[in-house]
């Protein structure tokens, strides 16, 4: 199948906003020249609290297929807990990318031949002044510091349209603070089954 | 009453109904549709559900009636009016009635649930429900304003169990501005209430008795005297309820302080109610007192 | 200028530049987000709308129909039950030649409950004597509402836009919206030749006589049937509207050609996938593969699905081998809708393929990459199946 | 509304056939010939033609098909007279009899 595409598979909770979060990514992606954006969130019922995820797909070009990603690249995990909740790693071809909103280190996961990045989003977010539990814009900047994609000028720039006339400076702080505390740890060959 | 009655004599001469239609011989619907299109008067766009008015206003491609109507499906009167009025709104043009006008079985039974939303929205239209008290159109089946032990097509034997389905309660319930009652027996009555529903925006609600001789089992030359009998029985009462204030109107405010003629009086004109025996008439007899205590409590300030 | 929205709002935005006059909003999953972005826009002053929230979906299509029937444009959407609570609304509003646009967001039908998408829905409404236009992604999700309305005045004949529930009305992607000065060219004001009005009285979708009688001028008019019979060469007609339809906007805007048939590939290929909607779209990435393998395949999406646009499929798909039909829907008891429509249209073709048929994604199923792929090599293989029965695909019991 | 602005003239060659009923009288026909019994006004008796001024005109008001005009005296239209006879009924003077139609048929002959 295609090789041109990337594809990020984002875990939250209903109401954490993983949805806006992939939208400015699809935004800041389609603005640097990808013309194959597709974000597709969770199909179904899930209410709030409930775990939900949305694929995010990028390419430079038109993507035809929009069924849920099976095998991503990189996973984003809004809520260190899901890790115990859901097999957020399913799929995730070797070498891939995982980061995960927490207070601990990449080394305290065990993900075979995967490459975790952590950030305790949440402390960082709430520093940069957005209320409690406001993840889904600061976790944006461990995506661009892990992540070889997008920049994080230009994920800013898209924060800034997404919440224009809604104050984006917290939520680009927010994004900015948590790029200069991310950890990236080294793929965990050992581990590797 | 604020506004002046009135009579035969002002009584605009002007048919809005042309003759030589399908209807009955000695239909009520006609004297009443007759008498209701001359108080809407021609700034008025009609909507119509299948129904005896239906086969009245003539058959394609000839129309018995000189306002425009839309025809529309069983369930859609008041939404279709709602479209009307929708689309007059949006190419700004006023001063154009939306009257819809329906059947008991199109109003109470199948029309409820899109004439409560009309209500609930609020739409400026007046829904003028004509009471024959089955499904005519269709060959006298029960519908939900057939009152109790009446013999239809489908209560054949033993007649309707139910009682009648209270329709201007109902629209009362919805707290719309202006509901009323009339009866085809006096025509300057309902003319003097759509008028006076015409002066009131939101939604309008007239409840219109209307006697069917085929349908009731009684000869044409009676359908006026029958619709009388049942106001003057005090068994169908002329009220409007004004901003919710009820006040008796007509033939039923006179009766206020007198004695009704008997309610057997009345069941005794129409084969539909030869199932109607001592006990039965005697229930319904003390039901209709029951009503009129109240009716008189009130009148005289008494809550 | 393009944004990157859901297809939701690729409909609301082909709505609003349509300058809909009346829409009747009822919310139903997954079409509801569309219904909640037009409310935004006129409550917000960006669209000079009527916007009638009704108790239903029965009514819903009863003020578009009044509406419309009062000489103003208007528009709806619906989904699944909703639709199917529509039914003898829509057989009014296109016996009464009202051009009313709907958008349909394709979703499976009850019971069992289901939120999730397949075709049953507008297949099951198929003659009502709508026009029904299918969409494979954003872009053509608005530039599809936007021709609807062209299309429905011009032919008289209320249109519906299908477009998959979730997998397009919720995902997000880029879409190109058309500039409102162009839109305004290409869709002028709507203007029919009568309304509703005091002015001129007449009395609309009368009771009908079998046989033709006399008007009040003497002139013959026609009777039910006859009615009936122009509604049907109409929709015969609309078919060449559509495609001028095309022609036109694809002239403004430069996007379009093919209002039938979305063809990928097939020009030398062997074998011709047909499906509708965004799977037509998803075998595209099947198809690349399947062309490395060395296998000469080519998809067609089907755009246009009532009228059928049978000499369009018949030259499409005639001088193939073989071709396989992919559909959301069942004729429960025989087959699904659109093989029997493309066996048909073939019928009278000198060469005739063999045509298979799989049915899938029904109440959301997911549409496995791999499950497409077994399909297609079974039916392109030298000994593939002769069998008229339909295969059900992704079973997993 | 009949409207030439009509600026999609392709339109017109469309939806030749629908039904759109015009307003006319007789839709149902010549509908006295559905009369048994045709009311005859006594001018003798009747209120407006007695007092030979606007008066009463209860047959008018009553009359389901408004086929009797509020004329002094009042007439019937026997073209489309359903012969109902409400309005013979209702007279307060009594002044309308229903006579048998086959009766005055050969009267007239």
């Amino acid at each position: 199948m295609r090789d041109d595409i990337t594809k990020i598979r984002w875990h939250g909770r209903g109401g954490q906003g993983a949805i806006t979060a992939a939208k400015i990514v699809a935004n800041a992606a389609f603005s640097s020249g990808y013309g194959g954006v597709v974000m597709a969130p969770t199909f179904g019922t899930e209410r709030r609290g409930a775990p939900v995820l949305t694929s995010l797909k990028i390419s430079k070009h038109k993507i035809y297929d929009l069924s849920p990603i099976a095998e991503p690249d990189v996973v984003i995990v809004l809520d260190h807990l899901l890790v115990e909740e859901v097999d957020v790693a399913s799929g995730l071809r070797p070498g891939g990318l995982i980061i995960i909103n927490t207070p601990r280190p990449p080394e305290a996961f065990a993900f075979a031949g995967l490459k975790v990045a952590t950030a305790d989003v949440t402390t960082l977010a709430g520093k940069a002044g957005l209320p409690a539990g406001i993840v889904n814009t600061g976790i944006i900047g461990a995506f661009a510091r892990a992540g070889d994609l997008l920049d994080m000028d230009t994920l800013a720039g898209a924060i800034e349209s997404e919440f224009a006339g809604k104050s984006p400076e917290k939520n680009i702080a927010a994004a900015r603070a948590t790029y200069k505390h991310t950890l990236v740890g080294e793929t965990d060959e050992k581990r590797q089954q | 009453m604020a506004t002046n009655k009135t009579t035969i004599l002002n009584l605009p001469e002007e048919e809005l109904v042309h003759p030589g239609n399908r209807a009955c011989s000695g239909c009520g619907l006609s004297i009443v549709y007759r008498t209701g299109l001359k108080a809407l008067g021609r700034e008025t766009i009609l909507v119509v559900p299948p129904s005896c008015l239906t086969v009245l206003q003539g058959l394609y491609p000839i129309a018995a009636t000189q306002l425009p109507c839309l025809n529309v499906t069983f369930a859609s009167t008041a939404a279709a009016a709602t479209g009307v009025l929708g689309a007059l709104r949006a190419r700004g043009k006023t001063g154009v009635q939306v009257a819809a006008w329906a059947g008991d079985g199109g109003t109470s039974d199948i029309g409820i649930q899109a004439l409560s939303g009309a209500c609930e929205r609020g739409e400026n239209f007046i829904f003028i429900c004509y009471d024959n008290e089955a499904y005519m159109n269709t060959g006298v089946q029960r519908s939900g304003t057939t009152p109790q032990h009446v013999l239809t097509t489908t209560t054949p034997i033993t007649g309707k169990h139910q009682k009648k389905k209270d329709m201007p309660a109902i629209m009362a319930a919805h707290g719309i501005d202006y509901v009323a009652t009339a009866s085809a027996a006096y025509p300057l009555d309902l003319y003097d209430k759509i008028i006076k529903a015409k002066t009131i925006s939101g939604p309008k609600y007239i409840h219109v008795h209307t006697p069917c001789p085929a349908g009731w089992g009684f000869s044409a030359r009676y359908t006026v005297k029958i619709g009388r009998l049942a106001v003057e029985t005090g068994l169908f009462d002329l009220y409007e309820q004004e901003n919710g204030n009820f006040r008796l109107t007509g033939a039923s405010q006179k009766l206020l302080g007198k004695k009704r003629k008997p309610v057997d009086e009345y069941f005794a004109t129409q084969t539909r109610f030869k199932g109607m025996d001592t006990e039965k008439t005697r229930i319904i007899q003390e039901e209709v007192d029951q009503k009129w205590e109240v009716h008189e409590k009130a009148a005289a300030g008494i809550c | 200028m393009h944004i990157i929205e859901s297809g939701n709002v690729a409909a609301a935005s082909g709505v609003q530049l349509s300058g809909a006059q009346v829409i009747a909003a009822y919310p139903i999953t997954p079409q509801t987000p569309l219904t909640e972005k037009l409310s935004e826009l006129v409550d917000a002053g960006e669209l000079n709308a009527q916007y009638i929230p009704v108790e239903s979906e029965h009514s819903a299509m009863s003020v578009c129909i009044a509406a419309s029937s009062a000489g103003t444009r208007a528009f709806t959407a619906t989904s699944a039950n909703g639709l199917l609570y529509m039914n003898e609304q829509l057989h009014w509003a296109a016996g009464a030649r009202l051009p009313i646009v709907m958008c349909v967001v394709n979703r499976g039908i009850g019971a069992p409950w289901t939120v999730w998408n397949d075709h049953q829905d507008a297949m099951a409404q198929r003659d009502t004597g709508w026009i029904q236009l299918f969409c494979c992604d954003h872009q053509q999700i608005i530039d599809t509402v936007i021709q609807a309305f062209r299309l429905a005045e011009t032919v008289r004949i209320p249109v519906m836009v299908c477009y998959d529930g979730y997998i397009l009305s919720h995902t997000y992607m880029p879409f190109d919206i058309p500039e409102s000065a162009a839109v305004s060219r290409f869709l002028p004001e709507f203007a029919p030749d009568w309304a509703l009005d005091p002015a001129c009285p007449a009395n609309l979708n009368t009771v009908t006589l079998p046989d033709i009688r006399p008007n009040v001028r003497g002139e013959t008019a026609p009777g039910y049937m006859e009615i009936r019979q122009n509604l049907h060469g109409d929709m015969r007609r609309a078919i060449d509207v559509v495609a001028d339809t095309d022609a036109q906007f694809a002239k403004t805007f430069g996007r379009g050609g093919n209002p039938f048939i979305e063809p990928y590939r097939c020009d030398d290929a062997e074998y011709v996938a047909v499906a509708m909607g965004s799977l037509s779209y998803h075998l595209r990435d099947v198809i690349d593969v399947l062309r490395q393998e060395g296998l000469a395949i080519g998809v067609a999406g089907l755009r246009l699905y009532r009228p059928f646009p049978n000499r369009a499929v018949a030259e499409a798909l005639s001088a193939k081998k073989g071709v396989i039909v992919f559909e959301k829907a069942v004729s429960y008891g025989y087959e699904g809708p659109l093989y029997a429509d493309i066996k048909a249209a073939l019928y009278d073709c000198d060469h005739r393929p063999a045509v298979h048929n799989y049915i899938l994604g029904l109440g959301g199923r997911e549409i496995k990459t791999d499950d497409l792929f077994d399909s297609l090599r079974t039916s392109c293989g030298a000994d593939a199946p002769a069998t008229r029965e339909p295969a059900f695909v992704g079973l997993k019991i | 509304m009949k409207n030439d602005n009509n600026k999609n003239p392709d339109s017109k060659k469309y939806a030749c056939h629908v039904s759109h009923s015009e307003p006319g009288p007789g839709d149902g026909g010549r509908t006295g010939s559905w009369r048994v019994l045709r009311p005859v006004i006594d001018l003798d008796k009747c209120i407006p033609a007695k007092r030979n001024k606007p008066a009463c005109f209860s047959c008018w008001l009553y009359c389901p098909d408004g086929v009797i005009t509020k004329t002094v005296p009042p007439t019937i239209d026997y073209e489309y007279c359903k012969g109902c006879e409400i309005c013979a009924e209702e007279c307060p003077a009594d002044a309308i009899t229903m006579v048998e139609e086959t009766l005055m048929i050969m009267e007239e002959k």
